[in-house]
């Protein structure tokens, strides 16, 4: 793996020959541009070219009060919305001084781990129609249909929920929904041992990924990703551990490792993180307290007192940040997102150089990067 | 052909007598005015396959659309991965101004007759980027379009809905690949 | 191995069909949810500050006998702070969602619109597929 | 991954160690906390953290504050400890250029490039300073300085 393989050169060699993935590609999650150059099937330099769904968002975020950047916040990475509401109720939170109230608290929980599971699911999902496993493309996206069900019930929408609140969430659970969940999450857990099974017993998908893209703890830590990459090679870096926020101190949880850091391994750490997930949720289900579940008063505008935050959380891809400035005003002063699909993206270049064209699709669709939130 | 005079122009003269020339797009303006233009309308209502292109929040729903729980194949609507096979292209979220040669380019290369679906609000005016510096909003000025979805992002059965409006529009003889507007310089 | 997960794939043939037949019928959709929104013509001030709200200017007061809001789907983000913030109640969300129109000025819905019962209700379209 | 004590007394050694370049010391709660450092040596500062156990950089950001001055923040982790080090190095407005960090973090390549487009602020030595997100010919306008014309695009 070469560290200084940022950007492309020109073909020298007749034998070298420049490869344009994208930017409308069907492996790709989202819009970007791949530019590979290749000696026979051997990749020998990779850059990436981001940036064509930029928005400008942190601009908009500095034109728009608080509340009203609330349900924007949903749109930055849109199988997240839930970890980034709260983020940034966290982050206001810390800057007006108030705390969410203790129902509250549990409801963010369930629902950003609700949100993990869909999240991965579909990613594990992507991922598999890019390795060439189609049926199981179908098999997780079925199964992901209850989750958003699930979470349609709470918050009112599939994608971009817009459900926390400074100090609280927006509603209650709704009637009879505990057992709505454990019935779904009953069966989905059946269903993913069962996906995970086939998964690790298909032999033809085994030497499609086994020892493929491989990245050590050492060189993720240089390359600055987190999340299930990080993870997959080894490293116990899990900011619901490690930094415990809302509840999860009162949960039990183990944090899912694998050792190898290859294509299989991203992708295990993702199907026994749905697994973890199901279970928080069983807890929180059991362990949620009655009470309110927002502050008295929600006022239309904000002002928080002059001062900074940095808050961040673990997203279903890794460390999510958000820088906020405030200015005593109604708006922001400024608004940093730091996403960790962005990290991930950028580490993804290195990793393809030396490897083969055909393991291309199988090395970006295990990284789980979201292209809106890396452009943002 | 009865109507020999079709699409016969100055090279008659250079002909043998009792032989009738013709051209694909006179034969395409014939099939048009005549009652087979409904048996192609119908073919064309009925296999519209869609180009998996996700742009944005409203990418997720498109892939929802087209497995188990909404199953286009239903009306004929499958997702193709190339835009040579696609029939319709769904801007499924907001165009940055890097992005928009691009998407201009994937439209060129879509054969005729196509169509073009705004899924959700960012393709519709921006969105909640419509005042942002890299979005490029009234995409309707610079693509055909035929069906507006709003939604933030539309269900998959809102989405569902916007393809049977779609054949809906087909079957009127009311879509852009029919009727083009002057202003798009007859896309 | 392969043969086991064909086992998987076969066994699948025998479970009950997910598919919601669309335009049929709709599913449950659950008390939350944000679809169109829904105007309380007698309950409404045109006050605006749901146009204050909106962050995406979507709502306009624009004057229908009295002054009532109007809204821009195109522009509308359904996320629901309109609703939260109406101080009368004048708003709420509704299930409905079909919005799919043909021309760019259809998805400008006027206050008469918006005070308009649900079609798919009205069609008995609701029902059947609770997951 | 090192083994070292990492907790909030780097920020003590960190003043120790630079004492004319770190100011402005504040722990404001358990896993936070912020310095001021001067721009020139940012990149002493940043080895010794690296040194010291802090081995992620998680995010590279620009502020403007208008006429006169911008500044430059790094946020530091480490993937052991939860302690976040916020770093703020102010530059002239006029002539913003500060020493890229790309020798030490290799990450900072994409921030100090998307730094670069939206604020102007010029990263000595970066490998690519071109633009990451915008297109090229936007390159100059700086977006997101508070003075930029082009928002709100109401064409």
């Amino acid at each position: 793996m070469t560290h200084e393989a940022t950007q492309i050169t020109s073909p020298t060699k007749p034998s070298e020959i420049l490869l344009h993935l994208g930017p409308q590609h069907p492996l790709q999650p989202g819009p970007f541009l791949l530019d590979l150059k290749i000696e026979g099937e051997t990749i020998r330099e990779a850059e990436l070219k981001i940036g064509y769904i930029h928005k400008g968002m942190e601009k908009v975020f500095e034109d728009r009060t608080y509340l009203q950047i609330l349900p924007l916040t949903d749109r930055i990475c849109y199988l997240a919305s839930n970890s980034n509401n709260d983020v940034y109720c966290r982050g206001v939170e810390e800057l007006l001084g108030i705390e969410p109230t203790e129902r509250a608290k549990y409801l963010r929980v369930l629902t950003n781990e609700l949100c993990r599971l869909q999240s991965h699911l579909l990613g594990i999902g992507e991922y598999a129609t890019d390795v060439g496993f189609l049926t199981m493309f179908i098999y997780m996206v079925r199964e992901r249909e209850g989750v958003v069900s699930l979470l349609e019930a709470i918050t009112g929408s599939r994608l971009n929920h817009n459900y926390a609140r400074f100090g609280g969430v927006a509603n209650d659970l709704p009637p009879g929904y505990k057992e709505m969940a454990l019935k779904t999450l009953g069966e989905l857990k059946k269903q993913v041992k069962s996906h995970d099974e086939m998964l690790s017993s298909d032999s033809i998908y085994l030497r499609r990924t086994k020892g493929v893209g491989v990245l050590t703890a050492k060189e993720a830590g240089e390359l600055g990703v987190a999340g299930p990459p990080l993870r997959a090679a080894g490293v116990e870096y899990d900011l619901r551990r490690m930094e415990p926020y809302l509840v999860y101190d009162d949960l039990d949880f183990k944090v899912i490792t694998q050792t190898d850091g290859d294509v299989f391994s991203r992708v295990k750490v993702r199907l026994l993180e749905i697994l973890e997930s199901i279970y928080i949720i069983e807890q929180c289900l059991d362990q949620m307290p009655s009470g309110p579940y927002k502050q008295d008063v929600t006022p239309y505008i904000t002002r928080p007192k002059p001062g900074e935050v940095y808050a961040r959380i673990e997203d279903p891809r890794g460390e999510m940040g958000m820088y906020i400035i405030s200015d005593g005003s109604d708006k922001p002063y400024r608004f940093r997102i730091r996403g960790p699909a962005f990290a991930t993206a950028q580490a993804l270049p290195p990793l393809l150089v030396g490897g083969y064209v055909a393991d291309v699709a199988a090395i970006a669709a295990s990284m789980d990067s979201c292209t809106s939130e890396v452009d943002r | 052909m009865e109507e020999g005079g079709l699409g016969m122009g100055e090279i008659e003269a250079e002909l043998p007598p009792n032989v009738t020339v013709t051209s694909a797009s006179a034969i395409q303006e014939f099939i048009k005015n005549s009652p087979l233009q409904k048996i192609v309308n119908w073919g064309r209502k009925n296999s519209l396959w869609f180009m998996t292109h996700p742009m944005g929040c409203c990418g997720i729903e498109q892939i929802c659309v087209g497995v188990a729980h909404y199953d286009t194949d239903r009306f004929g609507i499958i997702p193709r991965c190339s835009p040579r096979q696609a029939d319709v292209m769904m801007i499924s979220g907001y165009v940055s101004k890097k992005y928009l040669p691009a998407l201009k380019r994937v439209w060129d290369q879509m054969l005729e007759p196509r169509w073009i679906l705004m899924m959700g609000e960012c393709a519709i005016s921006g969105g909640p980027w419509w005042e942002s510096y890299s979005t490029v909003t009234h995409l309707d000025e610079i693509f055909p379009v035929d069906i507006y979805i709003p939604g933030c992002p539309p269900r998959p059965e809102a989405l569902l809905q916007g393809f049977i409006e779609l054949q809906k529009k087909i079957v009127a003889e009311q879509d852009r690949t029919v009727i083009p507007n002057p202003a798009d310089g007859g896309v | 191995m392969v043969l086991k997960n064909l086992q998987i794939t076969l066994r699948t043939v025998y479970t009950k069909s997910v598919t919601r037949l669309y335009p049929e019928e709709i599913m449950d959709l659950p008390d939350a949810f944000r679809g169109q929104q829904h105007l309380d013509m007698d309950k409404c001030v045109g006050c605006g500050i749901c146009s204050q709200m909106c962050p995406n200017d979507v709502i306009e007061i624009v004057k229908s006998g009295k002054w009532y809001p109007q809204f821009d789907n195109g522009h509308c983000m359904f996320c629901g702070l309109c609703v939260d913030f109406c101080p009368n109640g004048a708003l709420s969300m509704t299930k409905h969602f079909e919005l799919a129109c043909w021309t760019k000025e259809e998805t400008v819905y006027s206050p008469d619109q918006l005070a308009a019962p649900n079609k798919a209700e009205l069609e008995g379209r609701t029902g059947g597929y609770t997951k | 991954m090192g083994d070292e004590k990492i907790d909030k007394t780097i920020m003590i050694e960190l003043s120790n160690t630079f004492k004319d370049a770190v100011s402005d010391v504040d722990v404001p709660s358990p896993n936070r906390a912020v310095a001021r450092i001067d721009p020139g040596k940012v990149k002493e500062i940043m080895q010794f953290l690296l040194d010291n156990g802090f081995d992620h950089l998680s995010c590279v950001s620009g502020v403007d504050y208008p006429p006169d001055k911008m500044e430059v923040v790094y946020h530091v982790t480490s993937y052991s400890a939860p302690l976040v080090i916020t770093l703020k190095a102010s530059l002239p407005r006029d002539d913003p250029n500060i020493d890229s960090l790309c020798g030490i973090y290799w990450n900072a390549n994409w921030y100090e490039r998307e730094t670069y487009e939206l604020y102007g602020i010029k990263f000595n030595d970066c490998p690519y300073m071109k633009v990451l997100l915008l297109i090229e010919e936007m390159e100059g306008e700086w977006p997101l300085r508070k003075d930029y014309a082009g928002y709100p695009d109401l064409t």
